[in-house]
């Protein structure tokens, strides 16, 4: 299989057959120029270190299960830019490299999680599925589906408590709906009033099989109203600006009212499951070429053709690739675990357990911030 | 000094944690308004508020899991399970995430969480509710487990779980809350985690046990045995399951050089079965004689008193174990 | 404390307290007359069991817990007159004694059952939370809160494939509308047409906790058709003809169309959550006063003056309060279980336990009439 | 016979079973279109439609109580967990209900049910994803658990529990399914619950194990030793971890006097744990050394597969624990 029909060239040439999003001119920005490049910058980063994530998964640089991005940027990037930088939680599942990325994880060190790596984020114990960074409060990265909403929840539930009017967004898919914490969690947030963004990244599979197959209401936006006095809503999740907007929303519910809200982003995965899932049997490719037409990316860049010209983009796109080809490297070039970071960090205190190693991980949550 | 109840003083620990640090709270099941299903929080929410005493619904795995990400940004939730039968219900947040969040993330977090209720049977009870289910923590690293047997180990032992910087179970015991015992008041008594506790001294053979089979099997056995056949035992309260301080118990048995341990518990594949194996291999040349242990009867627990008490180590039952182990029946 | 305020007498003389049913002549019956007798007979029944079940409870002839039913009498009369007795099945929580009674388990071996002795319908393993007959396909006596609800869904899952043509009662108590099983089970049934009614007791509380202060929805009926277009009907729980026809019409929809639905009942028990539960830090005298004006035996008798004249009612109270009498009297004079009883019945087949005790439990479930 | 791999021999099994009972179902995460998360369930939905291989929403605990609830009323339902992590999830209708409905209910109902799926690590899958978790089932009275090691056993051994009476925890290993060997095909080849095999026969040492342990770290270790340090070694392949074959173990030991246990699980409360136990206990005086266990670290699985490779035991450790034993270091 290809790594991706979407190379970038194809991907210009076939720019007139995305869907038509809002045309603008500079003149009568929705946002200022600046954001509008940076969500574009971030979407493109997120999608070139996933495409080389995935190459190198396949050049068997490293195992284990990888959960692709590529499809899905404008929800990540739409609705962490709604949020305050290094105030706001958020939370996700095991497809979190994007994620992390856009919460401060250097490339480099992303990578070299992936790889195995002691210089990885999580000094190569937590893997693709659990990047973490306490200084921005990125708080994961976590492999049960549902598992981490009560978390999030709990998270809420401080932020409440300590009066921080920091706010959580707690990502998840489509599936996760389904599960018992999703809804016991929902039912406290909507209950305590907590400022818990709930945020369903509605790639319209969980894994093999079709929200259709799988929930009894595939409109998931629905669910929340009536039975938790969640509001909720759905929203194009490969618009940028559609998802911004109505994450900002959110947000200013959660932080202004302590209210929590349930957001539906329908959105696409164009890539398997996970890396060893070919996407075969449950799906056209029909479908997957229908929605490569809405790609988040080229749409922003349809949207604002006067900001994304061809060469900035080329440009761009160069230096990315670059960053990503600087992440490899470094992830190749450092060294795996040594033998004793086993026994680190079960315990913070325990007898015969290190705590910590000799250099304490540097996304460190900063607990002393907290009163 | 006073004399109070098992349920005093772990009511006394959680009011001084909570009044020392506000980053304390409580929340389970009944832990506010009713005061608690078997009145641990007594008062609790008259003194410190519906904020910091939350009734939660009946949602265990993630009311548990609330607390879990309390903690994560660095509060201290305490946790009350209202049984360890429904913690099966939260052994997800629990196992998946309280215990393997530091350890995946490379050292970003620490996760001061206590979980803590009601183990073992409760009387009559029936097979749902009847559960001694420690070793379903005990296996799993990154816990602690405690389990005290007495009021002041009791109130020591939860003022330092409060304290600890990991997430630890805390076991208790319906048939324990209103057991009396002498507790200290001063309000740093704190007693460390990961220490057994010699509870009687003797010669003849160790006891191994914890929870509430020390009061309730092990001792009353002891003290038949002292009297009857002359039989001088030495009890070591294991206290703290997780770590275990198998050194202490290993010191009694290179001077008694028998066993028996008592455990309430299901015995395939259980704590007590564990700690057997750890001193049979480190003390294999002291024992003179293959350790006893009384445990559950391996059935689910029948609902009729008279059965129950079979199924359950009783004196009697202990008191035959170790009269074997000495070779004295 | 008094074991119920309302004993017999008060009640009728506070009949006319009693709030305002409709009123009907015999010749308008909305039921037949003996189906109307048979409820009252019925309710009648479960209360003054209850009634001497607690009572025995306080004289320490048992322990462990106990929930008794009082108040709710006329939810499971009139839902289960609404079914096939024994073609549907019915499923319950710990508060089952009323269920166990009209599912055909004779009071004397209910009554053996709670005083641990072995000609109890469980043999003195279960007690209070565990009846069972599987004649009547009545499947428990649940103690785990929310734990019987997928378990009902997959019988509901049999009927279906077994094409049985049976319908799934499954009750639960407000507070299990949280658990997580709730919503992963109306959720699969939603999804596959299940012919399961759910049926929740709302009698305003879980243990000392009021609805209010535990559902971020309090109108629980409210919760099911967004969430998975299950049908959700609200009923008042203390009128046996409005719970009898409206389970008429889920179990229609149930048998006819292989369709679930959620029934909220209205409903208030007299007594504690259990028998240590005395009741008072969570809820007024006066809450409790009300409620008992609004009684379902006293509302039927009301409604059908005609048909329950007061010397009727007081024979048929003797003729059932001497069954009970009757019941406690062979309870107190079976045996508890032999030792040898203890290792019964935990498996069919397993090297040195034996699979049954000589005499097979007489409400084993026919699994000869399956295919 | 044909030599056909781990995973073709479940689904043989699968199969033969559906076709032999229309009351068999097969239930599970991405069993049907998908064909199973790691293909065991190849084909089946096209065969017997999607009225008997389900594919599930991701609900765990509910389906897996769907089939209880199935089971109950007496069909026989196979449940497929994805992997038995996610089994914590559903832990309460196993233990709680499955495993109890028969006793509270005095024996009105039986409970045939089967819940497979993969256990234990599946290489690199870091801490929430590489828990080896059957002490949880082992414990609990009313279950069976059965962890086959070649194809040929597990063939044999998921028939015999889609037809067996009680529940059944069925445990696989996604390590194994591309495991081959020979396997009969007599659609009633059926191995009996509850017995061990002797995998090996030898002299000087027995090492119990059971499950990919087998095939993983002890044959190549057993091979190794032969050669090198002309060690004889008789391998005891458990099978069945409830109920325990002790005799067979039993019986290796009076006549190698030594042991070495192998398990893919936390070392803590483990079956390992509780299985040297008896075997020191029943075995006392035929021991001549104390038993060596080989178990994963007591850590969270890491990510890096040389971390985890040093986790898991290895040919190597378990060779270096054949040798301890033996004095032979
Ligand atoms: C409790 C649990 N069950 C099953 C799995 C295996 N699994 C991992 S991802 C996944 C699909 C989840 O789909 P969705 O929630 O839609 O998220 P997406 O992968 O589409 O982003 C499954 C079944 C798991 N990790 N956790
Ligand atoms: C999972 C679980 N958590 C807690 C309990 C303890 N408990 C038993 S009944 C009950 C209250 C349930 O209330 P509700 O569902 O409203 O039913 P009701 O008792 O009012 O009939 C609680 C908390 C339990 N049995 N199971
Ligand atoms: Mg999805
Ligand atoms: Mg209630």
């Amino acid at each position: 299989m290809p790594l991706t029909k979407l190379n970038w060239k194809d991907a210009m040439a076939s720019k007139g057959k995305t869907s038509k999003g809002r045309a603008a001119k500079s003149a009568t920005l929705p946002l200022p120029e600046d954001k509008l490049k940076e969500a574009h910058q971030k979407m493109l980063l997120c999608r070139r270190f996933e495409e080389k994530t995935g190459q190198q998964y396949q050049m068997k640089k490293f195992s284990g299960f990888c959960h692709l991005y590529i499809g899905q940027e404008a929800v990540a990037v739409g609705s962490l830019m709604a949020t305050e930088y290094g105030k706001d939680y958020a939370i996700t599942t095991y497809r979190d490299h994007a994620h992390a990325l856009l919460l401060g994880i250097p490339p480099e060190e992303i990578m070299a999680e992936l790889f195995m790596k002691r210089t990885g984020s999580s000094k190569g114990k937590g893997g693709s599925m659990h990047f973490f960074n306490g200084k921005t409060r990125f708080l994961g990265g976590h492999g049960i589906v549902g598992g981490h909403t009560p978390i999030a929840t709990g998270v809420g539930f401080a932020s409440k408590y300590r009066e921080e009017g920091a706010v959580v967004l707690c990502y998840m898919g489509d599936a996760a709906v389904n599960q018992g914490t999703f809804h016991e969690s929902l039912n406290m947030a909507g209950l305590w009033d907590l400022p818990v963004i709930y945020i369903v990244e509605n790639n319209l599979y969980g894994m093999g099989t079709a929200v259709t197959r799988s929930h009894a209401q595939p409109e998931l936006w629905k669910r929340t109203q009536d039975a938790y006095k969640i509001p909720g809503v759905q929203v194009n999740g490969m618009d940028f600006l559609e998802v911004y907007e109505a994450t900002k929303e959110a947000v200013d519910r959660a932080r202004n009212e302590s209210r929590p809200t349930f957001m539906e982003m329908k959105t696409y995965r164009y890539r398997g499951h996970s890396m060893s899932d070919p996407a075969t049997s449950y799906r056209t490719k029909d479908e997957v070429s229908e929605w490569r037409t809405k790609d988040p990316i080229l749409r922003l860049e349809e949207q604002f053709p006067d900001l994304f010209p061809e060469d900035y983009v080329k440009d761009l796109d160069k230096e990315i690739k670059q960053k990503v080809e600087d992440a490899i490297k470094f992830a190749e070039e450092s060294e795996f675990p040594d033998r004793s970071d086993i026994w680190t960090h079960v315990y913070v205190d325990y007898p015969g357990y290190p705590g910590e190693d000799e250099n304490p991980n540097k996304y460190a949550f900063p607990y002393e911030e907290y009163p | 000094m006073a004399e109070i109840t098992f349920r005093e003083a772990l009511n006394q620990a959680l009011f001084e944690e909570m009044e020392r640090d506000d980053q304390v709270f409580l929340m389970g099941e009944e832990v506010g308004q009713y005061h608690g299903a078997y009145k641990v929080s007594q008062g609790l929410m008259d003194k410190f508020g519906e904020k910091r005493v939350i009734d939660s619904p009946i949602t265990e795995n993630s009311f548990v899991g609330l607390g879990i990400g309390a903690a994560h940004v660095g509060m201290r939730p305490i946790i009350e399970l209202m049984t360890f039968n429904f913690g099966i219900l939260a052994l997800d947040q629990i196992m998946n995430h309280a215990a393997k969040l530091r350890y995946m993330s490379g050292g970003i977090f620490k996760l001061p969480i206590v979980i803590r209720g009601p183990n073992g049977a409760g009387g009559s009870l029936a097979a749902q509710h009847s559960q001694a289910l420690e070793q379903q923590y005990v296996h799993c690293p990154g816990l602690k487990v405690v389990m005290p047997s007495t009021p002041a180990d009791a109130k020591g032992l939860l003022k330092a779980a409060v304290r600890d910087p990991d997430p630890v179970i805390f076991m208790e015991s319906e048939k324990l809350y209103n057991f009396k015992g002498e507790v200290p008041d001063d309000e740093d008594y704190v007693l460390p985690i990961g220490k057994c506790d010699v509870k009687v001294k003797g010669s003849d053979v160790t006891v191994v046990t914890y929870g509430r089979m020390l009061t309730h099997a092990v001792l009353p056995a002891v003290e038949r045995l002292a009297g009857e056949d002359g039989i001088s035992v030495e009890v070591v309260d294991v206290m703290t399951l997780r770590p275990l301080d198998l050194d202490t118990i290993l010191e009694s048995i290179k001077k008694t050089n028998r066993m028996v341990l008592v455990e309430e518990s299901w015995p395939q594949a259980s704590v007590g079965a564990w700690i057997c194996e750890q001193v049979y291999k480190k003390g294999f040349d002291h024992l003179d004689a293959p350790i006893e242990r009384c445990s559950h009867l391996d059935v689910p627990m029948p609902y009729a008193k008279n059965l129950e008490d079979e199924v359950i180590p009783s004196p009697e039952s202990v008191a035959d174990a170790i009269r074997k182990v000495c070779y004295a029946e």
